[in-house]
């Protein structure tokens, strides 16, 4: 099951929930707060979700990389709030019999999370000023 | 029949609150829910060729007759990760 | 720096040693001992090394990870001696700016460590027998 | 000279140990180490085609010259990971 928090993510009970005797490989990826983005100073990142559907969005996306890569487990963690730099807004483990479906998983679960599911990003500058990114617009 | 909107991100700073309310006839569609919204909040009209919206959870067209009393979330692009 | 360790792999520190302001990706890699091969049940792995040529061979591919993916960070960690089902016997932490960068060099580096690390493992199995994985020969 | 061997996996097995030694002349090569080896540990010889060797630390080829008193390693093809 997903989860949406508003503190760091606790990265340890993750990689454990991920233990499986059939899998030898586990992937996590974490996506981290970085200082500078389009060549201006990022202070820290701001998010917010649609939480009722961006956790039935994120439980769709466990399922199906699941089935898709045939994989032993799947779990998301996004962070909402402010995010400082080099904290993590977002972690994806994949448990997989073997090494290349697991980093194949971990990677399509981070390019359809940008493009699906309904959290949005604030980016806060150096200059006090903050803005929206851009983002990928939901089918309509 | 009553509808439940919530806003986030650009919709939510340039409506200035998380919710909004509409009163709409039966049978009214997505399409009349925007139009309504937009006469009430102007500042939308300039996002309004880039929002998605869901309706009680799942995304709509803006054809899609509106079910009754029902949750209306405008969703700009998403950015999460 | 790479390491040899004989008990299990401790990941936190890995992550937070891979923490960089400039990197928006980390991605860690855990191989794990899997409860069978080839149909038959698998008790534990057993790693060995010739520790000063594998640990020369793990510095070098952190290095080369590093430039040929423009990595903040990258370190490998192997563990020796038995390894139950489940625990990890290595892991491998890479820190990018962007997400494609992390997951390729982590890649490259488990294919690459298979290949060219002095480090041998044996299966031992319920039938309390063991043998030695075949491997890839070093080029002589 | 003196040659310090190291021995691991099925090499290691075979010859029930993870060292030996010899004692070559000076100007032996790889080959002559690896030929007094088999002499010593007949169990060797159904290894030798899969096996590469370093010397002090460096992958080294049959033909190359010892350097003098050295470590000698068998390393069977690797199974890292």
């Amino acid at each position: 099951m997903p989860e949406l928090v508003r503190a760091p993510i606790d990265v340890p009970p993750l990689l454990e929930a991920a233990r499986r005797p059939e899998c030898g490989a586990i992937d996590l990826f974490l996506g981290t707060t970085r200082d500078h983005h389009e060549g201006r100073r990022v202070l820290r990142l701001e998010y917010e979700a649609y939480e009722r559907m961006a956790l039935a969005a994120l439980a769709t996306l466990e399922r199906t990389a699941c089935e898709r890569f045939h994989l032993g487990h799947c779990a998301i963690v996004h962070r909402l709030g402010l995010v400082p730099v080099t904290e993590a807004s977002v972690a994806v483990v994949t448990s997989a019999p073997h090494r290349g479906a697991a980093f194949d998983a971990a990677r399509w679960v981070m390019d359809e999370l940008k493009r699906s599911v309904p959290i949005w990003k604030k980016e806060h500058f150096d200059g006090g000023d903050a803005q929206w990114v851009k983002g990928h617009p939901l089918p309509t | 029949m009553r509808i439940d909107v919530k806003l986030f991100a650009q919709a939510r700073e340039r409506v200035g609150s998380a919710d909004a309310r509409l009163e709409l006839p039966v049978g009214s569609r997505v399409a009349d829910a925007l139009a309504s919204l937009e006469r009430a909040y102007p500042a939308l009209a300039e996002l309004r060729p880039h929002l998605a919206v869901a309706v009680d959870g799942t995304l709509a067209r803006l054809a899609d007759p509106l079910p009754g009393d029902c949750e209306l979330a405008l969703l700009p692009p998403v950015s999460g990760g």
